[in-house]
């Protein structure tokens, strides 16, 4: 029989003043266990834990109970004060009478009999006590940030700068995903290619980044500090060590591809370099376009090539890496714009998307920075610019503000009006929405010094009509119809998820919403965290944001991920699941309702009838185990069991307060 | 054995005694701020803190009515706010059953509630428990289930 | 003979009733068991109860003592069933003997089980003739006399229209003198019916004799095979008399000691204290119920513990039927 | 049926002389003319005792679970109720799919046999009351068939050489009405409600046959099994018994397959499908239509939930 203390603490008056906390006490001297019972003014305070500890060694004691506040509150205090005095800290079991019964009922009586009911209650819990220790899981120093736009990067440079391994993984062949398209970049109107390129260059040649680019995440195995991450490598069917990166395979090359990264705009080789800047920068063989790969024929590049970089016959490589945490900052894709008929995208040419715009504005793109119809090439003298394409729109299931629209909007407004004094541009609204530090600024300067014209009204309709586009709205605040001849339209097309967002959060085993943005631990006080333990998430692919709110995740989530890298060992949960795998039938139930994936399946062996037979049991991840108990009811034979919350205990909890 | 301990069974003055399983993150979270906030309510409902309202068994529900409890509650997070984020979605399909098995085998619907507190849901915390004393009271002892010894 | 018509029957059961506690064989709710009788209850002699009598001597929950414990200290504090005489009525033949051999284990060789005992003294017992074989019965093939029994203490014979009534011990003489004080009984000459041949029979001649050779024989390795363990034929069994203790707790001093039915059927049963389990899998715990039943029972009491009333073939999941293992027995080739 | 019956024997001989499996598990001719218990051979000469008609009215399922160590394979015959149990086993990963060879046959409509017990021999038999209502008649799953019936997971009406025998006899008649003893007690007093189920758990003889001949109730060790794990008494007061008739119902809660053994062979004749029904129906009303042990990849209701189902507790 356990020898049980108790110490009922007054806590001033708070609780003395409507619990009679002496008779508390006196009665709990015939609980069963108990052995040594007192009450004292202050428990929490340091005499009191002094009296606690004295007891302890005095009467010999294997656990205590305190009927004091809320264990919310000063559990952990009187663990600490436990392991002081030499006993396990899950021993002790702390009793709520002040916030739940001397706060909230006036009557003395009630009250003193209230806290005896509680204080039996504990007591019968703390008898089944057992001492719990949580256990440590080793962890591998080393951090993988999937995706390697301007997130991933800033991601990457500051777990790298923490001096931990961490490798930079994205599926294009170059980083810098969305940023590197965009040509300006607001508030401050820098060239973007100017604030993103140092970045990448500091991740190229940073000695604790791994950089893995044209590879996917196949698989993700293992659990927080040992994930076993399989990456598919894309045959690049170049050989990087022996290419200069000269380009002179880029010019030769005869087949011409529409370049994805200029939005279709311009053309690229089949073997290329997707941008001026791209790192690293040295070309890639399109499978899909190669005319030697398909059928045999060419192969100028290999011909022409001074190094003999070119490789035909490289193939995929399939690798497994061991991480300790995983940062996800895969980004987002842009909405497609031809679910809009009645604007024409995706039928008339010069109705474009934001990001059409950057290509035809930036020095690099294919109309080398002059804004040219892509229909006729000619100079747009009136632009329309339609805001909330694709978000805040029910009927199209983006209900959600893509965030960045209104203010690269304005930006556009104000860089054409500077490129092209004499053009004039127009911008359908339903609201502005400038929330960042010098936005609102930003906006009034296209309205007044850039001639920049809002009309607030939705578009009904655009139809073309010779070589002008018709364009038919309404202008809400005079009530009135509103029909404008443009040269060119620009939706503000809202930001989506990537296509296969769902599928990478499966593969993680991180849960995503209805949209598809994946879904933080706690909206408001995790935003970084996901519910599984290790993996974080950085930039839009949490939800839209701007560039400079996707930097600052991406710092807090190298933050977390190297907190999690510089403990070396995770210290496990104590009060977790156990299975007893003598009753364990092995039938998975308890793996079904796991939040966290924690419960896998585990051969045993064991002697039935003089042979050895094998069969298969749960068995609990300490690591993974957060001591939920979902597992522990739908175990019909009740084989899983949360130290600290077992069913015994809880039994003895419900009979201690049903006694008469 | 001291007089504080045999309760009186006299009609008027009898007292229920109700036993409340409730969610360490929400629900008890929710009762300490009434606590903090010094809200009064009748002092029949006692707590048992459990992890996740997805840790309480109904065997616990059936145990507690076995034993003598007058009425019990089952508390926890709102669906989605769960700490362990899915052990609420359980509990509300278990405890959906349960609730309607129970009224099947005769047990007074008010003598078994389960409901979603959060934890700065104080006052509704009050008000639950208050309404589920009142109730209580005016139905008197439970019977049904009960062990007699 | 003594007879009183089978119409006075209502009659009858009051005259006893007053006496003491009287149990009938009656339906309650589609269940026929032994009830106390009530003037409204609806007494049912044509077959055997489905439950046995045995609950009322050897109930299957049984308070046996109050228990306080304070520290090390505690006492505790006996609760024998009341001593009330009852009158049990309508006890065929194969369970009067049942009850014979519950006598055998409860009160003979040293060991007196009180609370049995004191049930036991305190009862008359009113046998009831069989005048049809049940659809399961086989008692005349285990030796026994469907008509009459003479560990009675009254019997009853079905003589058509009419119960003919003879006393047998002093407790019978009474039964037998309170209905003639109440002017109910009258000669009747009439012929005992007698049931026609049994649809089951059997021949159990030296089974008990030839099962001592036959612990390891194959028999067994089949006839577990579609036994699913649970404890229906235990349960119903009239002889089965084995118990567990268990207790319930008031609260957390005092509490009551409870003594329950058992089954050999159950994994739990032969668990011992280490974890060990002789018995662990089904062939030897249906091995254990008829090497009990038709050996163990003999070669310590003398006599079959299996008295034919059929309750185990009527209720089996499965049919595994004690006649058919009795017919296997017979027929196995024993070597040596 | 007599055929059906011929080829069962020689399938069965030659499974277990091919040595293909191990043991087989079907029914054979009992002691009377109303009974056809289960019957498990491993011999090839046993074959010939297997035997098959509207008396073979047990579901062997649950007695595969003594063959959960072994690696022998195992033949089992399957009715249309019957091969919901194996689904429901291999679902809870009690039984290896590769270790069992499950032979569907045609149902012709089983026979109460406790009704027709008494009298020597009955023309026209009554139905079991759980195949008048019964929805899936044919096998769910099978890797063999005879008395050419389709494997099918959908309810339907009985198919195979016994099929319009069975109609006639009214097989599945009352398939929609399986949750109107349900609603007769949904409609009475809460008093009442307590009253009817006290006198049923009053009844209880805790023999435990429910729970041993039942599929989903496939633990290797039941918390029932000894009162050491404290969660019920022994004793078989009515409050235990009222604890053990209702976790065992929350236990097999959207896994019951509804195959009415448990209530056919309770000694004390407690209608215990009442309580299985009440659960599916509820389960059907709240989180939509399902049938256990139909479909091997379907989650059952309580191992998944949906973000949107019905709230009362707020």
């Amino acid at each position: 029989m356990k020898r049980i203390g108790v110490f009922v603490c007054h806590c001033g008056t708070n609780i003395a003043n409507t619990v009679h906390c002496d008779q508390v006490a006196e009665v709990a001297k015939d609980f069963p266990g108990v052995v040594y019972s007192c009450d004292y003014k202050y428990m929490c305070a340091e005499p009191g834990q002094q009296l606690i500890q004295d007891a302890v060694r005095e009467h010999n004691l294997d656990g205590y109970v305190v009927a004091a506040c809320s264990p919310r509150m000063h559990e952990p205090t009187f663990r600490k004060c436990a392991e002081r005095a030499g006993l396990n800290p899950y021993m002790i079991e702390q009793v709520n009478i002040r916030e739940q019964c001397s706060w909230v009922h006036a009557d003395k009586e009630k009250g003193t009999e209230k806290s005896i009911d509680l204080l039996r209650m504990a007591v019968a819990k703390a008898r089944k006590n057992e001492p719990l220790s949580s256990s440590t899981i080793p962890v591998t120093k080393r951090a993988l940030v999937i995706g390697a736009g301007i997130a991933g990067i800033q991601t990457a440079i500051d777990i790298a700068d923490n001096g931990f391994q961490v490798t930079l993984l994205d599926r294009e062949h170059s980083i810098g995903g969305r940023m590197a398209q965009v040509d300006k970049t607001f508030p401050t109107l820098d060239c973007s290619a100017c604030i993103l390129t140092p970045k990448m260059v500091e991740a190229a040649q940073h000695p604790n980044i791994e950089m893995v680019t044209y590879a996917e995440v196949t698989a993700v195995d293992g659990f927080v500090g040992n994930f076993d991450v399989t990456i598919r490598k894309k045959a690049r069917y170049v050989d990087f060590d022996k290419c200069t990166g000269c380009g002179a395979c880029q010019e030769k090359c005869p087949k011409k591809v529409s370049s994805e990264f200029e939005m279709g705009l311009g053309p690229r080789k089949a073997i290329y370099v997707p941008f001026p800047q791209a790192v690293p920068n040295k070309p890639v063989i399109d499978a899909e376009h190669c005319r030697y790969l398909l059928d045999g024929k060419c192969g100028v590049c290999k011909k022409i090539c001074p190094t003999e970089a070119v490789d035909y016959e490289q193939k995929d490589e399939v690798i497994v890496e061991r991480y300790g945490s995983i940062v996800v900052a895969t980004g987002f894709d842009q909405f497609d714009i031809s679910k809009y008929e009645e604007y024409g995208a995706g039928r008339y040419p010069d109705v474009i998307t934001g990001l059409h715009l950057e290509r035809l504005m930036n020095a690099s793109g294919p109309t080398a920075g002059k804004i040219k119809r892509p229909s006729d090439g000619k100079v747009p003298e009136k632009i329309v610019f339609i805001k909330c394409v694709g978000s805040r729109d029910e009927a199209k299931g983006r209900p959600y503000c893509s965030k960045a629209c209104c203010m690269y909007v304005a930006k556009h407004a104000t860089l054409i009006k500077e490129k092209m004094p004499q053009s004039k541009s127009y911008i359908f609204y339903m609201d502005v929405r400038t929330g960042g530090k010098s936005y609102e600024e930003f906006y009034k300067r296209t309205q007044e010094q850039y001639d920049g014209q809002y009309i607030r009204g939705r578009v009904s309709k655009i139809f073309q009509v010779g070589d002008k586009l018709i364009v038919r709205g309404e202008d809400s605040l005079i009530g009135r119809p509103v029909e404008i001849e443009a040269d060119l339209v620009v939706l503000a097309a809202g930001m989506e998820p990537r296509a296969d967002a769902v599928a990478l959060a499966r593969t993680l085993g991180i849960s995503y919403d209805q949209h598809g943005w994946y879904t933080e631990a706690h909206p408001k006080l995790q935003p970084i965290e996901t519910h599984t333990a290790g993996i974080y998430l950085a930039g839009v692919c949490q939800g839209p944001k701007d560039i400079p709110e996707s930097v600052a995740q991406a710092s807090a989530a190298a933050v977390k991920a190297t907190g999690l890298l510089s403990k070396g060992e995770l210290t496990s949960e104590a009060m977790i699941a156990e299975c007893n795998e003598a009753v364990c039938a092995g039938c998975g139930l308890c793996i079904s309702v796991c939040p966290y994936k924690a419960i896998e399946k585990k051969k045993v062996s064991e002697r039935v009838h003089g042979q050895m037979k094998e069969r298969v049991v749960a068995v609990v991840n300490p690591g993974l185990c957060q001591g939920c108990g979902a597992c522990t009811v739908n175990c019909p034979s009740s084989a899983m069991n949360i130290n600290g919350f077992t069913n015994e205990q809880i039994l003895a909890e419900v009979d201690a307060l049903c006694q008469r | 054995m001291s007089t504080v301990e045999d309760k009186k069974q006299t009609a008027q003055d009898w007292e229920p005694n109700i036993v409340g399983f409730a969610c360490n993150w929400c629900t008890y979270a929710g009762a300490d701020l009434a606590g903090l906030s010094r809200m009064q309510y009748p002092p029949n409902v006692k707590l048992i803190r459990v992890p996740c309202s997805g840790r309480t068994n109904p065997q616990f529900v059936l145990r507690a009515f076995q034993k003598g409890a007058d009425a019990v509650l089952v508390a926890g997070c709102h669906p989605g706010d769960c700490h362990y984020s899915t052990g609420n979605y359980f509990t509300r399909r278990r405890y959906l059953l349960m609730q309607r098995l129970l009224e099947y085998m005769g047990i007074d619907p008010r003598r078994f509630q389960a409901r979603w507190i959060s934890g700065s849901e104080a006052p509704k915390f009050r008000d639950v428990v208050t309404q589920m004393s009142e109730e209580v009271k005016a139905l008197g002892p439970n019977k049904k289930l009960r062990e007699e010894l | 003979m003594k007879a009183f018509p089978k119409a006075k029957l209502q009659e009858v059961l009051k005259t006893l009733a007053s006496k003491g506690t009287l149990y009938v064989p009656a339906l309650v709710d589609e269940t026929h068991r032994y009830y106390p009788y009530r003037a409204d209850i609806q007494v049912s002699l044509e077959q055997n109860s489905a439950i046995s009598p045995k609950e009322i001597f050897f109930p299957s929950t049984e308070k046996i003592y109050n228990f306080t414990a304070y520290g090390i200290d505690g006492d505790y504090e006996e609760i024998l069933p009341d001593r009330t005489a009852c009158v049990l009525f309508g006890v065929r033949s194969c369970d009067m003997q049942a009850i014979l051999c519950m006598d055998d284990v409860f009160l003979t060789r040293g060991y007196i089980d009180e609370y049995y005992a004191t049930r036991r003294e305190g009862a008359t017992i009113v046998a009831l003739g069989c005048s049809k074989a049940g659809a399961d019965c086989f008692c005349s093939s285990m030796g026994l006399n469907p008509v009459e029994h003479e560990g009675a203490d009254a019997q009853l014979y079905d003589l058509g229209d009419y119960y003919g009534i003879q006393g047998r011990t002093e407790k019978g003489e009474k039964v037998v003198e309170a209905l003639a004080v109440a002017g109910l009984l009258s000669e009747s000459s009439a012929e005992v019916l007698v049931p026609e041949e049994f649809v089951l029979q059997v021949d159990s001649e030296g089974i008990a004799e030839k099962l001592q050779a036959m612990f390891e024989h194959s028999l067994w390795d089949q006839l577990w095979r579609k036994c699913i363990n649970c404890g229906t034929c235990t349960y119903l069994c009239p002889t089965c008399h084995c118990f567990d203790i268990s207790e319930k707790k008031k609260n957390q001093h005092c509490g009551v000691k409870i003594k329950c039915w058992d089954s050999c059927m159950f994994n739990e049963y032969a668990m011992m204290a280490g974890g060990h389990n002789p018995r662990p899998s089904k062939k030897e715990k249906v091995r254990q119920r008829f090497m009990h039943k038709l050996r163990y029972f003999p070669e310590r009491y003398g006599k079959y513990q299996c008295t034919g009333c059929g309750r185990c073939i009527a209720k089996c999941p499965v049919n595994l039927e004690i006649t058919d293992v009795i017919n296997q027995v017979r027929e196995a080739k024993v070597n040596g | 049926m007599n055929s059906l019956i011929k080829e069962m024997q020689a399938l069965a001989q030659e499974l277990l002389a091919s040595g293909e499996v191990k043991g087989v598990f079907g029914w054979t001719k009992g002691s009377r003319w109303y009974l056809t218990p289960p019957l498990f051979i491993q011999k090839a000469e046993d074959a010939i005792k297997l035997h098959y008609d509207e008396f073979a009215i047990n579901n062997l399922t649950s007695l595969l679970l003594d063959y959960r160590n072994s690696d022998d394979k195992i033949a089992i015959f399957v009715k249309g109720c019957d091969s919901r149990g194996i689904l429901r086993l291999i679902q809870d990963k009690q039984v290896n799919p590769e270790k069992v060879l499950v032979i569907g046959l045609p149902c012709p409509g089983m026979v109460d046999k406790e009704a027709v017990k008494d009298q020597r021999h009955v023309h026209d038999l009554p139905l079991l009351r759980k195949c008048q209502e019964c929805r899936y008649p044919n096998p769910v799953l099978a890797d063999r068939t005879l008395g050419d019936v389709q494997v099918t997971k959908e309810p339907g009406v009985p198919i195979g050489i016994t099929a319009e025998r069975a109609i006639q006899k009214g097989v599945g008649s009352k398939g929609k009405e399986r949750y109107q003893e349900v609603k007769e007690i949904e409609a009475l007093s809460a008093d009442e409600k307590y009253a009817f189920w006290q006198k049923q758990h009053e009844k209880c003889l805790r023999c435990y046959a429910c729970r041993n001949i039942c599929p989903a109730c496939n633990c290797r060790e039941c918390i029932f099994e000894s009162d050491k794990k404290g969660w019920v008494n022994k004793a078989a007061t009515t409050t235990d018994n009222a604890f053990f008739g209702i976790t065992r119902a929350m236990h097999v809660a959207g896994r019951c397959v509804d195959c009415g053994e448990c209530e056919r062979v309770c000694p004390a004749g407690i209608p215990i499908m009442k309580i299985n029904r009440k659960i599916m129906q509820d389960i059907d009303e709240l989180f939509g239509t399902y049938d256990a042990g139909t479909d091997l990849e379907e989650a059952g209701p309580l191992n998944h939930f949906k973000l949107d189902d019905p709230e009362e507790f707020l």
